[in-house]
């Protein structure tokens, strides 16, 4: 790209960034024309990198619908099929079946047609959640619960430091952290037990494990706060470095 | 004092608006430059990159867009240098299809040789494009890094490369020519002929995809960078050595950037990002002081 | 036809998956194989709908002469831009690539827009924190001194507070946020996620064993 | 009763345990274990007198550098079960080709004889013996492969290469494990990885079939680990030989051998998570038809729930307005799904109480279920009259504009009570910022993580994840949710926390007793 390009570039880019900032203000046309455009344009690019990375590729390509438009030489399963070739690709013909059944919804007569693509996709979802879920945060969650209460080998890690290196994060690695992990886990567990009255013993676990939840949503609170700052600063860069250059 | 804290309560919510703005903008013009400390669970992903032996295949999965740019980008460009340096080859992919792009973005950012072109045997490589210059090494497309580019089907995705990378992404992102002509792909079939994983997340598809299929089915280990947003939710993984290694936001990159010794955008916004810590804490505790000086703790009429 | 087929789709493919993970032996691993790339195909076609969807709802506003019919038709017309030089003057599969016009229209108009939209809740996070976050019982309480261990351990001012309280290096705020967020934030966070596992988990079942319908929308 | 009911738990906290541990996979199958020291021997390549050089692992307490207090033994032999003899003791802390192998190199070794070796040490009083290595035979070669004997410039090859079939797969594969050479130290510029090559028969013509780099893969048992997927046939046999190449040498390993891939029925790792999802899966279809019987399901009473009652009778006091704000996501989501159970029990109040509610919604399929609900809760009151449609009403899809759209409404009707019930995103924010200024009493309930801390700073109550789903269960009495509520209950987190608690006192005596009994129970749990 040229040199005007570049800087009618970094002048749209600055203009959008004021205009959606704008929205501070009041909700106003300006706001509503960059919102406008970013569903335009976003709309569009999904619907341009779908097409050249999925569809053409995976679709066009192994069926051969790409050779018989001339766009490419090598053969797809179709040509493959005609010369009475068998070849795995041409499963890809029920996919391609199943997607137009997709686009027909927006046809209403045939809608209902589309149950069926999404049949698939909940169907292959549901199956792999099953599995993964319960492996990844059942069993192996379960697997780093089940620990001693007091790590040992932490303990004698620490008689090797100097005095220097204990640091807060080792001492309670080593005395309190099972511990904590433990508790928390289960009292947390406990809290989510709908099947019984939270009376007694595990009422009192219960309150226990609240707090341990509040303690959770005090750290993604203060992540989220972190997050949402950074993005706002890295924009800030743009308009003082990028676009002014005043810094 | 009660007045005070009336129309304390009472400020627009403009006001607050422009103060963040002034807490944000002020220190980019001080440029400070302020230490940090690096954290265990970055120390782990850097000393995990480090331990591969050199010629070892990473991929790289972006599953950001420019919402998150600005927490993972300087991840995307630490994380490449380091690999370059440590002659490290590596796939780009994406479960979302702004990754890809981002990754380009991020090489052409490191690439300090942007014109010309060589002519090895036969074909003609472009710098910036097919030779990519970081220090004292040059890597190529295609035989020290690739762009798979993206695909759709989340999670579905990892569960195909599981079992054939080339079913997965038939043709590269660059050139649109089949996988298998690239030579840093000979030997490299299943998701499992990786030696490691580098996944940039901000949500949905994301780590917890990563974790879930590519290290607890086919056991390739997995190092996260992700956004301060999500971090939080994977840190069990991390705790259970599931995930090797996590980079949570901007203060996760520019730990990074320390260890690497790349300094760049990251650790410069971290002055920035210490002010707007210290103001919302402020902005906590003055409008609670206000609210319970002007209601008084008692007869607060909510429920509870 | 209507419900009947793709309850039975479902449950046929959602089966396959399942049973995949225990059984590696033929042909499970084909068939599964076979699924994921319709899913892929399926799920591409299905991106395609909303933007085409979209599209016909703008362009309804248009015709009804909807409030912000303008609007609407900006949407139109930025797709179309985008869609057009995507495809006719991006080097076709090479679209994406650094240089191309596409490329220009990600960087300088896809981006900013996006990044600053996002860039909108720093904003909101600063009012709210000082209009609506109030300690009003003990449970919020917690979570608020949580908040601020971790914003301030997380910065180097954290260290320098606790240095003005003599906290030997080492055993200042910023150790007690690690401490945080590798001990009690893992202990909540795995509660909620093995909550969530069992959700999911029964969720799946049911719409495996067709006991759950509502993914099919109403008759 | 109680007594079946304490029985049953008491069985379930014994038996659990043991099925798992039963059915748990105890070893990587085809793989073997190595030793202690892992010995292996041989003719030392490139050594013009002839000499045999050993190879061996370090065991614990022997660092490159620390204290020498004890020693290696190294004994040899003419036979393997014959007579050994000490021909060298070799100090601890010592410096070796690599980080965690030492090496000794026999020169009294008479040329052309074949013999055996093994090592002894005592690190804590016990003596520990070594795998026996051998036999090897040494032989004076000719001074081309760099007749120079310092050892860290001659190339030794990988060694104790092994082959079987890779388990738990579909065939077509063969894994491949070898002892790394002693060259093979990390970041080293001049190692250059190991290339594997294969033959059919056990006479044809070796070809290559792939590298790989250095290193170890898995470093508790100092073992390389290959996967050869590479054109392999099922029930073909093939041999193996590794290859390593270190700056101009190679060095090849033993001949592996012959080996068939095979395809398996069963995935023996993954018993565990088939015997306790079985247990989940059971015990959520039995509630499930227990609900569907009409047996009455036990659900304790949750706090944010009460407080809708209060909430909307305070409404009515004030005569102010109720808001109800059903989150921007679609139908397809769980959490509007059962948001708008809860939305039927608010409208069921507000029918009685005869205050005025209303429903601003960001999608239209939405708003067409919302008005619905809205109207049978109307109808079972018999307050059909009060019910109008633009109780619920479209604003606009968009996640900001949406928020802004409620903004305005709630500054300008300042309604008394505010509901967030669904799927929220980072709009949370603005929404119960505004409600709060406005002191109106809010009600949330969301499973989205990241803004449930918001709701729960912002709101007067909060239904937190889960109990959102317990919540609508409750009030739909919906047999398939109160079902699976259960079966969740107990199939899954009392069965999470029985086999916690057991095993956790399990291991803390074994902390204390026998550390390295630790990682052999808690690796039932692992996923494969």
């Amino acid at each position: 790209m040229t040199g005007f390009w570049n800087i009618f570039g970094i002048w749209a880019a600055a203009l959008l960034t004021i205009g959606i900032v704008s929205f501070l203000y009041r909700d106003n046309p300006v706001y509503k024309f960059c919102e406008a455009l970013f569903v335009g344009i976003s709309a569009g690019y999904w619907f341009v990198s779908l097409y050249y990375q999925n569809l053409l590729p995976k679709l066009f390509d192994n069926l051969g619908f790409t050779k018989m438009l001339g766009f490419s030489q090598d053969d797809g399963a179709l040509q493959l099929a005609f010369r009475g070739q068998y070849d795995v690709r041409i499963w890809y013909i029920l996919a391609g079946v199943l997607a137009i059944m997709m686009l027909l919804r927006l046809v209403p007569k045939v809608g209902w047609i589309s149950r069926w693509p999404l049949a698939v996709v909940v169907g292959s979802t549901a199956g792999l959640y099953m599995i993964t879920y319960f492996q990844s945060n059942f069993l192996s969650q379960l697997q780093n619960t089940v620990i001693p209460l007091v790590d040992m080998g932490r303990i004698k890690g620490l008689e090797g430091l100097a005095s220097g290196e204990l640091t807060a994060d080792r001492f309670f690695a080593a005395y309190l952290g099972n511990l904590v992990l433990i508790v928390g886990t289960l009292t947390g567990l406990v809290y989510f037990y709908f099947s019984k009255e939270h009376k007694g013993a595990l009422g009192s676990a219960a309150k226990i494990g609240i707090y341990f939840l509040m303690i959770t949503f005090g750290a993604s609170f203060g992540y989220t706060v972190m997050s949402r700052m950074s993005l706002l600063i890295a924009r800030l860069y743009f308009l003082f470095g990028d676009w002014l250059g005043i810094i | 004092m009660q007045r005070l804290f009336q129309i304390l309560l009472a400020i627009d919510r403009r006001i607050i608006f422009l103060v963040i703005f002034l807490a944000l903008s002020v220190p980019i013009f001080l440029h400070l430059k302020i230490d940090i400390d690096v954290t265990r669970e970055v120390q782990i992903f850097y000393d995990a990159i480090e331990a591969l032996p050199t010629g070892s295949r990473v991929l790289v999965s972006c599953d950001y867009d420019p919402g998150s740019e600005p927490e993972l980008q300087p991840m995307a460009e630490t994380g490449f240098r380091q690999m370059i340096k440590d002659h490290i080859k590596f796939a780009i992919m994406g479960l979302w299809p702004q990754g890809p792009m981002q990754a380009n973005k991020a090489l052409a950012k490191i690439n300090e040789v942007r014109e010309g072109f060589i002519v090895e045997n036969g074909d003609t490589l472009a710098f910036g494009r097919d030779l990519i210059v970081v220090g004292p090494d040059t890597i190529r497309y295609g035989r020290d890094f690739i762009n798979l580019g993206f695909q759709a089907g989340n999670e579905l995705v990892i569960q195909r490369m599981g079992s054939s990378v080339a079913a997965a992404f038939p043709n590269d992102a660059r050139y649109g020519r089949p996988i298998e002509t690239y030579p840093i792909m000979n030997g490299l079939n299943k998701l499992s002929d990786f030696d490691f994983i580098y996944n940039l997340s901000a949500g949905y598809p994301g780590t917890v995809e990563w974790v879930q299929f590519a290290v607890d089915r086919f056991h390739v280990p997995c190092g996260a960078g992700n956004t301060a947003v999500q971090a939080p939710q994977v840190y069990p993984y991390l705790d259970t050595g599931q995930l090797t290694g996590l980079m949570g936001g901007m203060k996760g990159g520019a730990e990074y950037e320390k260890l690497t010794g790349f300094k760049a955008k990251a650790t410069m916004a971290m002055v920035s990002q210490t002010a707007a810590h210290i103001f919302v804490v402020l902005f906590i505790v003055i409008g609670n002081l206000a609210y319970f000086m002007t209601r008084g703790k008692g007869q607060r009429k909510g429920l509870s | 036809m209507k419900r009947e087929i793709p309850l039975m789709l479902t449950a046929i493919i959602g089966l396959t998956f399942f049973v995949q993970f225990f059984v590696p032996h033929r042909p499970m691993g084909f068939l599964t194989d076979m699924f994921s790339d319709w899913f892929s195909i399926i799920a591409a076609a299905a991106i395609w709908l909303g933007a085409l969807n979209l599209l016909r709802v703008s362009l309804e506003k248009i015709y009804k002469k909807d409030r912000d019919w303008f609007f609407a038709a900006v949407t139109i017309a930025s797709f179309l831009l985008i869609v057009i030089i995507g495809f006719f003057f991006s080097s076709g599969r090479s679209f994406q690539e650094p240089g191309t016009k596409f490329d220009w229209l990600y960087i300088n108009i896809y981006t900013p827009l996006m990044a600053t939209m996002f860039a909108l809740l720093a904003f909101f996070v600063a009012s709210a924190s000082y209009r609506a976050f109030r300690a009003r019982n003990a449970q919020a309480t917690v979570l608020l001194l949580a908040a601020f261990v971790v914003m301030l351990g997380r910065t180097p001012f954290g260290d320098w507070l606790s240095s003005l309280v003599f906290l030997p290096k080492g055993w200042g705020i910023s150790n007690l946020s690690n401490i945080v967020m590798n001990y009690f934030n893992v202990a909540g966070q795995r509660a909620i996620m093995i909550g969530i596992a069992l959700g999911t988990v029964s969720t799946s079942l049911r719409i495996i064993l067709g006991i759950e319908r509502t993914y099919l929308g109403g008759d | 009763m109680r007594m079946k009911k304490a029985l049953s738990y008491i069985s379930l906290v014994a038996i659990l345990p043991l099925l798992t541990w039963l059915v748990h996979e105890r070893e990587r199958p085809g793989s073997t274990i190595a030793g202690p020291y892992d010995l292996s021997s041989i003719n030392t390549p490139g050594d013009v007198q002839g000499s045999i050089t050993i190879n061996w692992f370090r065991i614990p307490g022997d660092q490159p550098t620390g204290a020498t207090a004890t020693a290696y033994r190294l004994l040899r032999s003419t036979s393997k079960d014959g007579q050994f003899t000490e021909i060298a003791s070799i100090d601890f802390g010592q410096p070796g080709p690599s980080q965690q192998s030492r090496q000794f190199r026999d020169t009294t070794a008479v040329l052309a004889n074949a013999y055996f070796y093994k090592v002894i040490s005592e690190p804590e009083g016990t003596p520990l013996e070594s795998n026996i290595a051998g036999p090897v035979t040494s032989v004076a070669q000719s001074s081309e492969a760099g007749a120079t004997a310092m050892l860290d410039e001659i190339l030794f090859p990988p060694t104790q290469l092994r082959a079987f079939d890779t388990p738990n797969d579909d065939g077509r594969s063969i894994t491949l494990e070898w002892k790394i050479s002693p060259n093979d130290v990390p970041k080293s510029g001049q190692f250059n990885g190991y290339e594997i090559y294969r033959r059919t028969t056990s006479d044809g013509p070796f070809e290559m079939v792939g590298d790989a780099t250095g290193g170890e893969t898995d470093l508790e048992r100092h073992v390389k680990i290959f996967g050869d997927g590479h054109g392999v046939k099922n029930g073909v046999a093939y041999y193996y030989y590794v290859e390593a190449k270190f700056n101009g040498q190679r060095a090849k390993s033993n001949v592996a051998g012959p080996v068939k891939a095979r395809e398996q029925w069963f995935h023996t790792g993954r018993a565990v998570s088939l015997v306790l999802l079985g247990i989940l899966i059971a015990s959520i279809l039995y509630f499930i038809n227990q609900a569907k019987a009409g047996k009455k399901l036990f659900i304790r009473k949750i706090a944010g729930l009460e407080a809708v009652d209060e909430a909307v009778g305070r409404a009515t006091e004030m005569g102010k307005k109720v808001f109800y704000i059903p989150g921007t996501q679609d139908m397809d989501n769980v959490q509007t799904i059962a948001g708008l159970t809860i939305l039927a029990r608010v409208a069921r109040l507000t029918a009685e109480y005869e205050t005025k509610l209303e429903v601003p919604v960001a999608k239209s399929l939405v708003m067409i279920t919302a008005r619905e609900v809205v109207k049978e809760a109307y109808l079972n009151v018999g307050r059909s009259d009060f019910y109008s449609d633009d109780m619920v009403y479209y604003l606009t899809d968009d996640q900001f504009g949406y928020a802004a759209g409620i903004d305005g409404l709630v500054v300008r009707q300042k309604p008394a009570t505010i509901f967030y019930q669904g799927a929220f995103y980072a709009e949370s924010l603005i929404l119960a910022e505004t409600g709060n200024s406005i002191g109106a009493i809010q009600i949330a309930g969301t499973a989205m993580p990241a803004q449930l801390p918001f709701f729960v700073a912002a709101c007067d109550y909060t239904l937190i994840g889960e109990e959102l789903f317990a919540a609508s269960a409750y009030l739909s009495r919906e047999p398939k949710l109160l079902g699976s509520l259960k079966g969740q209950d107990i199939g899954g987190k009392l069965v999470f926390l029985s086999l916690a608690i057991v095993i956790i006192i399990i291991v803390t005596v074994a902390a204390f007793s026998s550390p390295d009994m630790i990682s052999q129970v808690t690796k039932m749990f692992e996923v494969h």
